[in-house]
């Protein structure tokens, strides 16, 4: 302990300490804390904005392979796993959804009309509707649901017995799946407008609202509206 | 300690206090009193605005006697320089203690009594008063439920067929009650403006009361954290006239049947298997799996 | 404690410090044990509180299905074998207060194995259920409560295993000076205040266990 | 407990006979056989490594059994694996500090009568050690780390606050944050006051030289770095969404990061009950002769009530959260109201501790400021029955308030009055504490030092936060500012504003005492006062945020209430800034250029002054004689507080002749 004798010595390794204090906390902020869910950014584009978005069933890969999620077609043509999406303002956004999970009942029935879309109305497989009953026909197996935007629309599931349901994601339209299409405007203003799904479809946690449900990037996210 | 004496502090304290009192209870209950939140919107709003008022105006000789006594001690009986000198010694002045033990139980007591009546004669205050509240209002009421779930607030009017909205409008000068409950865990239905507080909790019904005295628009926020979208959980509200809340309401009845058909029957709460919707956390083993 | 305010005494030797510091030592150990069962009781009092809460909520009508029933029988038999232990301890230290040496190491040991086999009991008895864990309140109580009352009485089992070990290494060394229930050294009087101990939360453990056998097989 | 038992006092060996070696250590008579290298021996690097190996034995374990379960599968979190890792985890650390080896050894028959701890030098610093003085360094440093990363995270919620709809974090690592701060803050404050100043100050105070059970004393110390890793390391499974209260159906509900919760919470009640369970044990029966319970300092009994509470009160907290654990591996149904349970009942037993955890944390605060006044008002302390009666009048009439946290949940709606009233009785033994801080202020000659500036600090700020207390004890009133902004604002005006005030000024009190090395005086002026400005400048504006309707834990809010907002976060910066001063104090006084402090700076007559500063190894030549009370100012015949001062000890002769003056 000789050489920390000296009052010089001594702040100096205290310097050190702190240095590597310090560094570990701005890597734990930057690093660790605020890396989040990658932004997909479709405001570029002039014109409605074509949104191509999938649900699938279970991720296969990432640190939760088990956990159903969103994925969405980048402007580049890619899937990318990410549930922000940053729209321009005051456009319309034309959304089809390939749907690929198996359907069931709603914790609340509600969630089965379909609101906030330009006509009130959702095409399922080209047939337009304006209410899904979940306890009809296979159910249904998310929805996609913007609070502030009135925005409300039950995905319908496929048949829990499909012959040839996608395993891992991203799902190709071989699949079994159902093509949902809809169209809403985005606000005049800028905005953050969060979105989920409100089915309880994450499974083995306690009223299937953990998991993929309780985590951005799966089954919820931000509508990121920027002025055009 | 006779010597030390020469001022008088006792009474210069305790006039200093006096008049500061004097000053700062009325601006406390007069000027400030009637800004104070959560505003006058309605019955129990204006009646825990009344609350705020009379302990601020009991809490202020408090704050002032205590603030006063630190200034003045640190005023002028503060040493300085090189010398330490002992103070008097004085353990224990019993007649000085005693009054200030009764006059604190006295104060609290009544303050226990008041918040009693005042939880009793405004109905419950707006707080969430269980199943069977005790302290109910009586005669014709609006019945609203409001169902939480995670992360949103829904309300339903089952004296207009059940239907379902997902923004609360109630009408002016009526007796509301509303039934809270929750479809999964613990959430608080917030109405700001209305001073409404209830928690929704999964299997119970918690109902509050509430009448509005004045139309307009409020807030409906989430108040117990309930995972990950909490602090957006909100919802609007608003107070309507009878007349437009009726057409309100059955234009919107109308409109909402198809949707209103899907509904479970009105309950006062919702068990989440009815509809098989839950996440399967308990396997099947069981008779019901959430 | 001595008042010597106005007199001015001379120190205390250093000598006399270790008097002090057996008596602090015997206070001690009176004292940490009555604690100890305090701070069990809010443990256990937790668990009474769930059962009666639920019980008298009796949510969905799921507080307890009739069909749900562990096994009195293997219930019965860990809380005797239990309360047996407790009593032979009592009895066997109330012996060794004669003198009677050999009596509490007979006591002691048996009441050991006593202890074992009630530990053993609850844990097959927890193989050996009809119903699963959350079927019921009464179900999760059951299931919560019977590790709890395990580990403390292993906890138990484990303190009396090194008395009962201490005395037998001590029994040559002491033999002449009355062994332990008679010698009157500092370490002879401490472990004595041990046992003493023990004994008080064993006796308490047992009565614990009495107590939520007839929660868990009376009331229901 | 019952580990310690038999061995409760070793008597203290000569040290001419002392046994070297560590404890936990055979000594080196007595080893037999292979010996280790002395590398691998009990220490923190062999802790870690042994941690490590519990923890994945742990894990192992867990996913033997659970992980062919299909609510395992299907959600790709095996919450049973996690729990047993951290609890192997734990016993491992423990273990490789070397905790396991006495009691291990006492199976056999064994009785080891180890010294306590004499080895010198910062090693002992790092190890597990018999000497409460140690316990007590070690314990003041560890919650000082706890409190540092807390409040880091605290600056990061600020952060995310600045803006309404903005996210720095995002509302998923945000209620992480929340949750890590609030959970964190709680476990450290429990231990603030109690850990540090109560090991190391009440044998001091008592005339003692040595704690009832020092092996759990330190083994007390020894958990709360395993409790900070396991609840840091939950941020790195995910977080847990609840915050510090974990209310029910929502922490069933939560991924893994909640197991973190449930275990570091739990290691910490364990640890709380130790420590408490040791002081309270202690005061009772290691008292020296003359040391009645009238001459027992404010601070001693402050201390002694806080750690009946965390006694009696913790255990419940352990069983709740032992319970959420098993929901959240076997699936019982404690909390699931659809198979028989119901989510009040955690909101019951988390409330039924955590009430007493509100007073452990102010009861300290009181005790300590209490003990500090007639130092710098050099008068005995006024009323000094009353105060004993308010301490020991809170902490039992804290049992009976705890509903008050649920005026609108709906549980019993018709006992409301009751709690109302048990609430409000509270402020009356709390109202005993400012009588006697105001009757000893009176005509005093009160010296400004920087520790008497914390303690008026103290008295303004927990005045702001008991008021504001009566607001939310009366129903309608507590139904605007129930689970708002305001009840933060109000724990933290007692908590931050009245107990770590009282730490502060605790430490700048007694760091002379506890290392001979006194601070910088004009830094600590500083230090107060950018602290006491921006606390304040923090936290009022709070009580007006919640008032006008923002709830607690949201990471949007009101587009209004933005400016206000911006103003508490910079004023929070500052707070910060005001905080970093003291630690620059702190590392500086204490580590860079230590000043030699005198040996009773403050001119105290307390006991715990009357030995060198920092105290031997047995605290005092011999066990000292009590004569007289520890507050005997301006009684111009009063006996000193013992006889080591009476003759011409080198104390009593420094305490005489120091003319230095230090303010």
């Amino acid at each position: 302990m000789k050489m920390f004798e000296k009052p010089l010595t001594r702040g100096l390794a205290v310097l050190a300490v702190a240095g590597v204090l310090a560094g570990v906390c701005l890597w734990g902020i930057f690093g660790f804390l605020r890396s989040s869910v990658p932004t997909v950014d479709f405001s570029k584009t002039a014109g409605p904005v074509n949104l191509r978005v999938q649900t699938v069933a279970a991720l296969g890969f990432g640190p939760h392979p088990t956990w159903v999620s969103y994925l969405v077609k980048d402007p580049a043509g890619a899937w990318v796993h990410s549930t922000i999406w940053q729209l321009p303002a005051d456009r319309q956004i034309n959304v089809t959804v390939e749907e690929y999970d198996s359907g069931g009942a709603l914790r609340n029935n509600l969630w089965g009309g379909i609101t906030g879309t330009l006509d009130s109305q959702a095409a399922i497989n080209g047939q337009s509707t304006a209410v899904v009953d979940p306890s009809a026909g296979n159910g249904i197996a998310h929805t996609f649901n913007v609070p502030d935007l009135g925005l409300n629309v039950p995905l319908y599931g496929i048949s829990s017995k499909a012959k040839n349901p996608c395993s891992a994601a991203p799902c190709s339209t071989s699949s079994d799946h159902n093509t949902i299409t809809f169209s809403f405007h985005t606000p005049p203003g800028a905005g953050n407008y969060r979105w989920q799904c409100f089915i309880p479809c994450g499974l083995s946690y306690l009223y299937g609202n953990g998991g993929p449900m309780g985590a951005i990037g799966f089954m919820s996210g931000f509508l990121k509206v920027v002025p055009a | 300690m006779a010597a030390a004496t020469e001022r008088r502090d006792g009474i210069r304290i305790l006039g200093v206090w006096l008049v500061l009192s004097a000053i700062f209870m009325p601006i406390v209950y007069f000027v400030w009193g009637p800004h104070l939140p959560p505003g006058g919107m309605s019955d129990q709003a204006a009646g825990q605005r009344f609350d705020n008022r009379v302990l601020g105006v009991v809490a202020t000789p408090v704050v002032l006697l205590v603030c006063t006594f630190l200034v003045y001690a640190l005023l002028f009986w503060r040493q300085t320089g090189e010398e330490i000198e002992d103070g008097p010694y004085i353990t224990n002045k019993v007649k000085f203690s005693g009054w200030w033990v009764g006059l604190t139980t006295f104060t609290v007591l009544c303050l226990a009594v008041f918040g009693t009546y005042e939880l009793e004669n405004n109905n419950g205050a707006g707080t969430g008063s269980g199943p069977r509240p005790i302290f109910a209002a009586s005669g014709p009421m609006l019945p609203v439920q409001v169902i939480a779930q995670q992360w949103r607030f829904t309300f339903r009017y089952p004296t207009y067929g059940g239907m379902e909205t997902t923004s609360l409008m109630i009408p002016q000068n009526e007796e509301i009650q509303f039934n809270v409950t929750s479809l999964d865990v613990i959430h608080s239905f917030w109405a700001y403006q209305l001073g409404v507080k209830a928690d929704a909790n999964p299997g119970v019904n918690n109902i509050a009361f509430v009448k509005a005295l004045h139309t307009g628009k409020f807030n409906i926020l989430c108040a117990e954290l309930c995972g990950l979208w909490h602090g957006a959980m909100t919802a609007n509200g608003q107070v309507m006239s009878q007349a437009s809340f009726d057409s309100w309401a059955t234009q919107t009845e109308a409109q909402e049947a198809p949707v209103t058909k899907l509904l479970p029957k009105y309950s006062t709460v919702y068990s989440p298997d009815e509809a098989g919707a839950g996440g399967n956390y308990y396997g099947s083993q069981y008779p019901v799996n959430p | 404690m001595t008042d010597v305010a106005e007199s001015a005494l001379p120190p205390i030797p250093a000598d006399a410090e270790e008097g002090l510091a057996l008596s602090a030592a015997i206070g001690s150990i009176w004292t940490g044990s009555r604690l100890l069962i305090g701070a069990c009781s809010f443990l256990y009092a937790a668990f009474a509180f769930t059962f009666f809460y639920l019980r008298s909520l009796n949510s969905y009508g799921r507080w307890h299905p009739k069909a749900q029933h562990p096994s009195l029988l293997i219930g019965t038999a860990a809380t005797v074998a239990l309360v047996a232990a407790a009593l032979l301890h009592y009895y066997g230290l109330s012996r060794l207060r004669h003198g009677l040496n050999l009596d509490w190491r007979v006591a002691g040991i048996a009441s050991l194995g006593l202890g074992l086999l009630s530990a053993g009991l609850q844990i097959y008895q927890l193989t050996r259920l009809n119903f699963f864990p959350g079927s019921s309140g009464y179900a999760s109580v059951f299931v919560g409560w019977v590790p709890v009352h395990v580990v403390l009485l292993l906890g138990a089992l484990y303190w009396l295993e090194t008395l009962v070990a201490r005395s037998l290494r001590v029994r040559n060394a002491w033999h002449g000076q009355g062994d332990l229930g008679g010698s009157v050294t500092p370490e002879a009087t401490r472990l004595r205040a041990s046992l003493d101990a023990f004994n008080y939360f064993f006796v308490f453990l047992s009565l614990v266990g009495v107590a939520f056998w007839f929660l868990f097989y009376v009331i229901d | 407990m019952a580990v310690d038992m038999s061995n409760a006092v070793g008597l203290d060996v000569p040290a001419a006979e002392q046994v070297p070696g560590s404890p936990g250590e055979l000594p080196p008579g007595r080893r037999r056989g292979f010996r280790l290298p002395s590398a691998l021996g009990p220490g923190i690097p062999r802790a870690l490594v042994f941690a490590a190996l519990g923890y994945l034995f742990g894990h192992w374990i867990g996913n033997l059994i659970a992980a062919g379960y299909s609510q395992v599968t299907n959600s790709g979190s095996n919450n049973a694996a996690i729990i047993l890792g951290y609890l192997f985890g734990t016993v491992g650390w423990i273990g490789g500090m070397g905790v396991l080896t006495y009691p291990l050894t006492k199976m056999t028959g064994r009785e080891e009568l180890l010294a306590p701890q004499r080895s010198v030098g910062p090693g002992r610093y790092f190890r597990y050690t018999l000497d409460h003085k140690v316990v007590g360094i070690q314990y003041m440093v560890g919650m000082i780390v706890y409190f540092l990363t807390a409040g880091l995270l605290a600056l990061a919620i600020r952060t995310e606050l600045l803006s309404p709809t903005n996210h720095v974090f995002g509302p998923g690592v945000y209620i992480e944050v929340v949750g890590e701060h609030g959970t964190m803050m709680m476990m450290m404050m429990t231990s603030v006051i109690v850990g540090p100043f109560g090991n190391f100050l009440v044998p001091l105070m008592i005339g003692a030289r040595r704690m009832a059970f020092p092996r759990l004393e330190a083994l007390s110390f020894w958990l709360t770095p395993a409790a900070y890793i396991i609840l840091l390391s939950s941020l790195w499974l995910g977080g847990f969404p609840t915050g510090w209260t974990g209310y029910a159906p929502l922490s069933v509900q939560a991924g893994r990061g909640m197991d973190a919760y449930v275990a570091a919470f739990g290691v910490m009640a364990i640890s709380i009950i130790l420590a408490g369970f040791n002081i309270v044990v202690t005061v009772i029966n290691l008292r020296a002769p003359g040391m009645t319970w009238g001459r027992l300092p404010v601070f001693v009994w402050g201390v002694m009530t806080t750690s009946f509470l965390m006694v009696l009160a913790t255990p419940v907290l352990f069983g709740a959260l032992y319970m959420l654990g098993l929901d959240r591996t076997i699936q019982t149904s404690f909390f699931t109201d659809t198979l028989g349970g119901s989510s009040y009942l955690w909101e019951n037993l988390f409330w039924f501790f955590g009430h007493p955890e509100v007073y452990i944390l102010a009861l300290p605060g009181f005790a300590i400021v209490l003990e500090m006044l007639p130092v710098f008002c050099r008068k005995p302390i006024f009323a000094q029955k009353v105060a004993i009666a308010g301490m020991v009048g809170v902490s039992a009439l804290s049992f009976f308030v705890w509903q008050h946290h649920l005026f609108d949940s709906g549980i019993n709606p018709d006992m409301r009055p009751l709690f109302m009233l048990t609430t409000e009785l509270i402020s009356i033994p709390t109202g005993f504490i400012f009588l006697v801080g105001m009757g000893t202020l009176w005509k005093a000659r009160i010296r400004l030092t920087v520790p008497m500036m914390f303690a008026m600090g103290f008295f303004f700020n927990f005045l702001l936060g008991g008021i504001s207390g009566v607001f939310l004890s009366d129903v309608p009133a507590d139904t605007t500012a129930h689970g708002t902004f305001f009840v933060m604002a109000h724990f933290h005006y007692t908590i931050m504003g009245g107990l770590i005030f009282a730490f502060f000024g605790g430490l700048y009190y007694w760091l002379p005492k506890m290392t001979g090395r006194s601070m910088n005086h004009r830094l600590g002026k500083w230090n107060f006062i950018a602290m006491f400005v921006f606390f304040n400048s923090t936290f009022l504006p709070l009580f007006a945020v919640g008032e006008l309707g923002q709830p607690r834990r949201v990471f949007e809010y009101a587009k209004r209430l933005q400016t206000l907002n911006d103003w508490v976060s910079i004023s929070a910066f500052l707070l910060g800034f005001a905080i970093l001063l003291f630690v620059i104090n702190l590392v500086w006084s204490m580590i860079i250029k230590p000043v030699r402090s005198p040996e009773n700076p403050w001119h105290s007559r307390g006991l715990e002054w009357q030995t060198t500063s920092p105290p031997p190894p047995g605290n005092f030549d011999r066990i000292p004689i009590i004569l007289a009370g520890p507050y005997e100012y301006g009684k111009p015949d009063a006996l000193p507080m013992s006889d080591l001062v009476s003759r011409t000890s080198p104390v009593a002769a420094a305490a005489a002749t120091d003319s230095e003056r230090t303010i």
